[in-house]
């Protein structure tokens, strides 16, 4: 079979003032293939998708549809060719249900001069039916969480037969079974003749899914074929730099971080976590004593979130204990109850000790919190990136101690620090964190707690969006956190991270603790049976479960 | 030479009686061959002792201000005469470093208004009273009022309203529906500070009762209330102030001043005639 | 506290009325009286309806205030110089109309602060206002005909409450059943979202600030009618009013957003408070206390309520 | 254009001060005119600096005004009851600081919009005002002493300018250097995000408002003092003036945050226009024309300029 694309990108470029997001970026898809692009956080893939969806114009380059060069001047001009987007930081009005937020953009169905709300709902149920059959159509999007509001953007992007349909890291929030149901919809749409374009930074799901590849590189295309062809290593290695094209010369060097240049030598992370994800995976207490028998750093008896949901639980010292469940089953709810971000009642201890009120009362105990919505909960977008740094501990950042007045340099030395071991790439500590790429984002959130002293971690998706090597960076720094004697309580939806991490692991279904498993019983089958409600020993596929 | 800049200050161009003093000022002026602008500052002091310090540094030649209190700007007043610049003040009052004050006197205005309607309703009846104290000529009348009804026992007060302004008109006429609700039959006269309550007052009446025998007085000779009376609307009288003449003569004092003379009089009296259907030569049933 | 919480401020309307009408069964509490209140909220609710729509998109338009005053003066000094009823009318309109293209076009095209744009324009037509009118009262030559447009009943409702009736179904069913209307609503909750899919943002923006500034110039005419006469600083008392109107009614129904229905239940509150002060006699400086209080109270009860869940 | 581009109204303002200069060199043109300017922007800049700290949380106050009014009633209120100048002045600033912790207590804690918290509140505060100066203008009483708070120079400099220069300096170093500088600015990126880092968000906020509030009763305590009387709509005029400031200052530096240097400039523009047109004799209603169109030339020309990249 020969390569025939339909649609081809040649040689983008894109700056904004002197960062170049798009450098010489390539990329062909074919009619009805599942097309992976693959790059490391900020090598360009979401700025090429946009650049795709006309809502940024190319400094230079071609789009070629069926071998004509056109101009996409805006999305509607996209939309008209039969592109659809799925764009990594959603977009959905806050106060519209999934219905409304499907029907944005298109011709509503009317009766009469009035647009016709039972067949807006009937028409997107059924798109719904297919992919999310949980998902709450009725519920203000504000109110659903960021699982939820994915599977609302690509029932809107499904709405209408397409060409292409471009999915930008569409399951980095969503746990396995159901990435899985969003994987048989891919296939489906692929063999219905629509492209699929698949932006992820989970490789096995990459291998797993896609006909073909490219791979993005500090905006430029280094390398494209046949995911037959490749492997996971080989991807990496593209991804990196490393291997067969090389470190990458005339870079830009960047003040928070000498961008990219020796990350081939360095870093690409532990991969032996990767390299063997399969359960049983017993990782042992990272203080390297025995987890039992200890005082437990935090204790908790609570009631949180929606009506029902209750938990007991204890965390040990040197345990990084990992929480599991389905989209919406309240993990994210018990992660802020604990941090007091939420009401909840019951009762909670840090060392022994009541904690104060709310999120100031956990951090002087030493608890430390990375939320899941990076947007909404995580940064605010007016302040600079290295005043996000250290917005949660600003008073460390004191030139006198008992002055109230932050010390500039003391605060760009953190953030130079912080940027450094996480391989922050930015234009600069000075600039927005609008500007920084979607995974990059998520490591700022995770870097504002290093660099103090902490006993209780709590990560919600801590990696959501970073790429295999920060990845192993944020890994190691968790490892770290946890054998310097700290508790850590990690919720994700990444079953492979939570293979490598957790020493045991809470299953949560429907705000319920449904199962604990560590040792022998923590296999992967069990965990994800247990999320689907299921007794751990008799395990079921989820594939059976999603029809 | 250079025509003379004469600056015309207010802080209520757009009411009525103000706007009228203005206009006749404007013509004379003009007969006189001064330049006159006019600024306005919405009813806003401290922009007009702004507004005064910059004709001040423009070094004008004459100050007129219409229908406010110097003293209520008396340092800038004062350094506008320390400048040498005359200041006349039309409808305002007498203070330091005033060259001229052509005026009515408020409290008569007052009292003419309240002997008036009193006389009206036989010195004994209800009336409702709408009256905005922050202007302190308005607030005289509401003075003479407060004389006028010692002397009256029989006379009361049983509802009063602070009017809002601006939209002074809409204000008083929905406060007069509402009042006309609870004690509609009480009310025997509305004593309006001016003449623009008096209108407010005459549309909700002739709109939802306008069989009442309620009669309306006020101050100024507003051309709208004026055309009311002849109508024979419920507006009985209006206090007017012949702003045409106060115009006419704070203009020609200030040729005098501008001629290097001196008034012989700081303050002048314009005159106050009282108009009602028998002065405007109608007989109403 | 569930009515509270589920119904707002409507809630605390009926209970505004329920307490008048019994403090003043006599006067308030009456059919005529309620039917009164229903006429002089008339121009406020329509004025805020227009505010509505561009509170809809997230956006402020202080210069409806200075729109009201213009149409005004501008109908009037048309009548004096002899202008028919009808071309006055249009040309009033669409003056108005024009006027908050601009505004809009100011906002979506070149991104100034609603808050500013809207401000500084409505200082200019404010100034045009004055050129007309030379700052004066106007109200001579203003036909009989158009002011029964703002005045009178027809079959016992008073016509202001007619023209409010007719302007607020057409605009409920604009916001509330239209592709247009959701796009507004959209492009407030998330302008980029709107822009991702390619909604026309700019020519919507520009149409609601449109619509708005003419609504506006309709109660401007109203006022006129109502008033026969027209004040150069006519509209001064809608601004903050109008606004107050529809954030009471944000809280209202819906998730917190601007709607019609809320609109016409805050211009409710503020027009039944207003009314209600009078007609118990309370003075002047009491009344201005009472109605902040009970403002404060109609938009905290349902808060209050919400926390204590 | 890369002037307009960078320093957008900051660069306006000197175009202003310029084309006026040119105009009319003997007056508007001097140092001593100059001066006077500084001097005359001060009551409004130091209102404005305050809205700017609640504006920095992206929120309203609108009881400025009210609070400027209140302010000034009740100093003359204490001044005629023979209270010393101290103890006048402690307890106005104390009673402004107080009416703004409420205000923004019912923002932080209730969640009610500021709009309309303070909309509503300012409408009671009015009423107070009233109350306490039976709707009059008061006069009598005001000490001399404290009337040269607020008038005549040192060392050549109008004393309102020192008070200007004192209350600038201080809060752009709150603003800028302090830890509760920075809060403010991440409340106002992010609420959810500064709640969740553990900052002391309702605090913080009370905080904000006390302190607008608090510059309010400071500029009302001045203008008394300016004037030798007070009126009780008298800051009446300060409300629309002061939120333009802060916005045209939003557009001077940084990006599009309010601070206090912008809202210096943003002050500066509107009082330069009003003298600048007042010295060159142009009428009041070109006044309003040309005022509304140099502010939106102001804000528009930095967005132009950034348009055409
Ligand atoms: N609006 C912007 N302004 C300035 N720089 C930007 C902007 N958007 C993206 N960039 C920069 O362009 C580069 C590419 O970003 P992009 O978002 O395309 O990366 P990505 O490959 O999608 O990364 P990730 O996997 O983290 O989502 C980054 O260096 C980013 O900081
Ligand atoms: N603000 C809210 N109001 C009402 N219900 C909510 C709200 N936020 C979340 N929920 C609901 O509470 C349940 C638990 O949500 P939670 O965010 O804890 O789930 P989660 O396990 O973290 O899911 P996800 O993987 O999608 O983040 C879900 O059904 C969700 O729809
Ligand atoms: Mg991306
Ligand atoms: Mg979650």
């Amino acid at each position: 079979m020969t390569f025939a694309p339909f649609l081809a990108l040649d040689g983008l470029v894109k700056h904004f003032g002197a960062t170049k997001a798009l450098d010489g970026a390539d990329l062909a898809i074919e009619a009805g293939s599942v097309h992976a692009l693959v790059g490391e956080n900020g090598a360009g893939k979401s700025t090429l998708i946009k650049t795709l969806s006309g809502l940024y114009q190319p400094d230079a380059g071609t789009i070629r549809l069926d071998g004509a060069p056109v101009t996409i001047d805006g999305p509607r001009a996209a939309e008209a060719m039969g592109l659809r987007f799925i764009h990594q930081e959603l977009n959905l009005v806050p106060h519209f249900d999934a219905v409304g937020n499907a029907w944005i953009g298109r011709r509503h169905p009317r009766r009469g001069p009035f647009i016709d709300g039972r067949a807006m709902r009937a028409k997107v149920a059924e798109v719904a039916a297919r992919i999310a059959p949980d998902l709450p159509l009725d519920r203000p999007a504000a109110r659903l969480t960021p699982g939820q509001r994915q599977m609302a953007e690509i029932v809107r992007a499904l709405m209408e037969p397409a060409r292409l349909v471009v999915m930008d890291e569409p399951t980095s929030s969503l746990s396995e079974g159901e990435a899985e149901r969003l994987h048989a919809v891919v296939r489906q749409l692929a063999a219905e003749g629509c492209a699929v374009l698949f932006i992820s930074h989970r490789l096995d799901e990459v291998l797993d899914l896609c006909g073909r590849y490219t791979v993005l590189r500090n905006g430029r295309t280094v390398g494209a074929g046949a995911i037959a062809e490749i492997d996971r290593a080989g991807l990496v290695a593209r991804m990196s730099g490393q291997g067969t094209l090389g470190t990458g010369s005339g870079e830009p060097s960047l003040p928070l971080r000498e961008r990219v240049g020796e990350r081939g030598t360095t870093s690409v992370s532990p991969v032996e976590s990767f390299a063997s994800p399969a359960f049983p995976h017993p990782n042992p207490p990272h203080k390297g004593e025995g987890a039992s028998g200890q005082k437990p750093v935090l204790a908790a008896d609570l009631a949180f979130g929606p009506a029902g949901s209750r938990i007991a639980m204890q965390l040990r010292p040197g345990e990084i204990v990992g929480l599991y469940g389905l989209v919406g089953a309240g993990r994210s709810s018990l992660l802020r109850t604990l941090w007091g971000a939420t009401p909840g009642r019951g009762l909670i201890a840090i060392d022994g000790q009541v904690p104060g009120h709310g999120p100031a009362g956990r951090i002087a105990r030493g608890m430390a919190y990375v939320p899941e919505d990076r947007r909404r909960e995580g940064l605010a977008l007016a302040l600079s990136i290295e005043d996000n740094l250290a917005l949660a501990h600003l008073a460390d950042f004191r030139a006198r101690r008992s002055l109230p007045l932050p010390s500039k340099a003391k605060i760009r030395a953190f953030a130079k620090r912080t940027g450094d071991r996480l391989r922050l790439v930015a234009a600069g500590p000075d600039s927005s964190p609008a500007t920084l790429s979607g995974g990059n984002q998520q490591k700022l959130l995770f870097g504002r707690w290093l660099g103090r002293p902490i006993r209780v971690l709590l990560v919600d998706e801590p990696t959501r969006g970073v790429d295999v090597g920060a990845k192993g960076e944020i890994h190691a720094e968790m490892r770290r956190i946890a054998s310097d004697g700290a508790a850590v309580l990690m919720a994700t939806s990444d079953i492979e991270e939570l293979a490598a991490l957790s020493t045991r692991v809470l299953v949560l279904h429907a705000g319920r603790l449904v199962a604990e498993l560590d040792g022998a019983s923590l296999t992967r089958a069990a965990v994800v049976a247990a999320a689907f409600g299921h007794a751990p020993d008799e395990p079921r596929p989820p594939s059976e479960l999603s029809a | 030479s250079h025509a003379a800049d004469v600056a015309v200050l207010t802080p209520y161009q757009s009411s009525v009686a103000t706007n009228q003093m203005i206009t006749v000022f404007q013509d004379k002026a003009k007969a006189a061959g001064w330049n006159a602008t006019v600024v306005d500052t919405r009813g806003d002091m401290g922009q007009l002792a702004s507004r005064i310090e910059d004709v001040v540094n423009a070094k004008v030649a004459a100050i007129v201000l219409v229908s406010v209190d110097p003293t209520q700007i008396q340092d800038q007043v004062s350094a506008a005469a320390a400048a040498g610049i005359p200041v006349v003040t039309i409808d305002g009052g007498k203070a330091p470093g005033v060259a001229l004050n052509v005026t009515s006197d408020n409290f008569e205005l007052g009292t003419k208004l309240s002997d008036f309607l009193f006389e009206k309703l036989g010195g004994k009846g209800n009336i409702v009273k709408f009256f905005h104290s922050a202007h302190p000529g308005v607030h005289q009348r509401e003075l003479a009022l407060d004389a006028a009804l010692k002397k009256n026992p029989d006379i009361k007060v049983i509802a009063e309203h602070y009017v809002v302004v601006p939209g002074p008109i809409d204000d008083v006429r929905k406060a007069t529906e509402n009042l006309l609700k609870s004690q509609g039959d009480q009310i025997d006269a509305v004593w309006a500070a001016w003449d623009e309550p008096a209108i407010g007052a005459q549309l909700a009446i002739e709109a939802d009762k306008p069989d009442a025998k309620i009669i309306i007085a006020g101050i100024d000779g507003n051309p709208q209330a004026i055309e009311l009376i002849k109508a024979c609307s419920h507006i009985k009288g209006t206090v007017s102030q012949d702003f045409d003449a106060m115009a006419g003569l704070a203009a020609e004092g200030l040729a005098g001043i501008l001629a290097g003379k001196t008034p012989e009089k700081a303050e002048i009296y314009a005159p106050a005639k009282l108009i009602t259907p028998e002065t405007l030569g109608v007989t109403c049933p | 506290m569930i009515l509270f919480r589920r119904y707002g401020t409507l809630f605390a309307l009926a209970l505004i009325v329920l307490v008048f009408a019994v403090a003043s069964p006599q006067a308030f509490g009456t059919v005529s009286n309620l039917v009164n209140i229903t006429q002089q909220m008339s121009l406020l609710a329509i004025v805020a309806i227009g505010a509505t729509l561009v509170m809809v998109l997230g956006e402020f338009d202080l210069s409806v205030s200075a729109v009201v005053s213009f149409a005004g003066i501008s109908a009037a000094a048309l009548f004096a110089a002899g202008v028919p009823i009808a071309i006055v009318m249009l040309a009033v309109l669409a003056a108005s109309l024009a006027m908050g293209a601009v505004s809009g076009f100011l906002v979506a095209r070149y991104r100034v602060p609603s808050f500013i744009a809207t401000l500084a324009f409505g200082t200019v037509i404010g100034g045009l206002t004055f050129w007309i009118s030379n700052g004066a009262t106007l109200f001579s030559g203003i036909p009989a005909v158009f002011r029964d447009l703002g005045r009178g009943t027809i079959l016992g409702v008073p016509v202001p409450t007619l023209w409010l009736a007719g302007v607020a179904v057409v605009f409920w069913l604009l916001l509330d059943k239209t592709e247009f209307g959701r796009r507004l609503y959209a492009i407030g909750g998330n302008r980029e979202a709107a822009r991702l899919v390619g909604l026309p943002v700019r020519r919507d923006m520009v149409v609601a600030f449109a619509l708005c500034a003419a609504l506006a110039g309709l109660a401007g005419l109203l006022l006129t009618a109502r008033l026969g006469s027209a004040h150069p600083t006519g509209g001064g008392g809608y601004l903050l009013q109008a606004y107050a109107a529809v954030f009471l009614g944000m809280t209202a129904f819906r998730e917190g957003e601007p709607s019609v229905p809320g609109t016409l239940v805050g211009a409710a509150i503020i027009a039944v408070v207003s009314n209600g002060l009078t007609i118990l006699g309370v003075p002047s400086f009491l009344q201005d206390l009472l109605t902040g209080a009970i403002i404060l109270a109609a938009v905290l009860v349902r808060n209050v309520a919400r926390e204590e869940r």
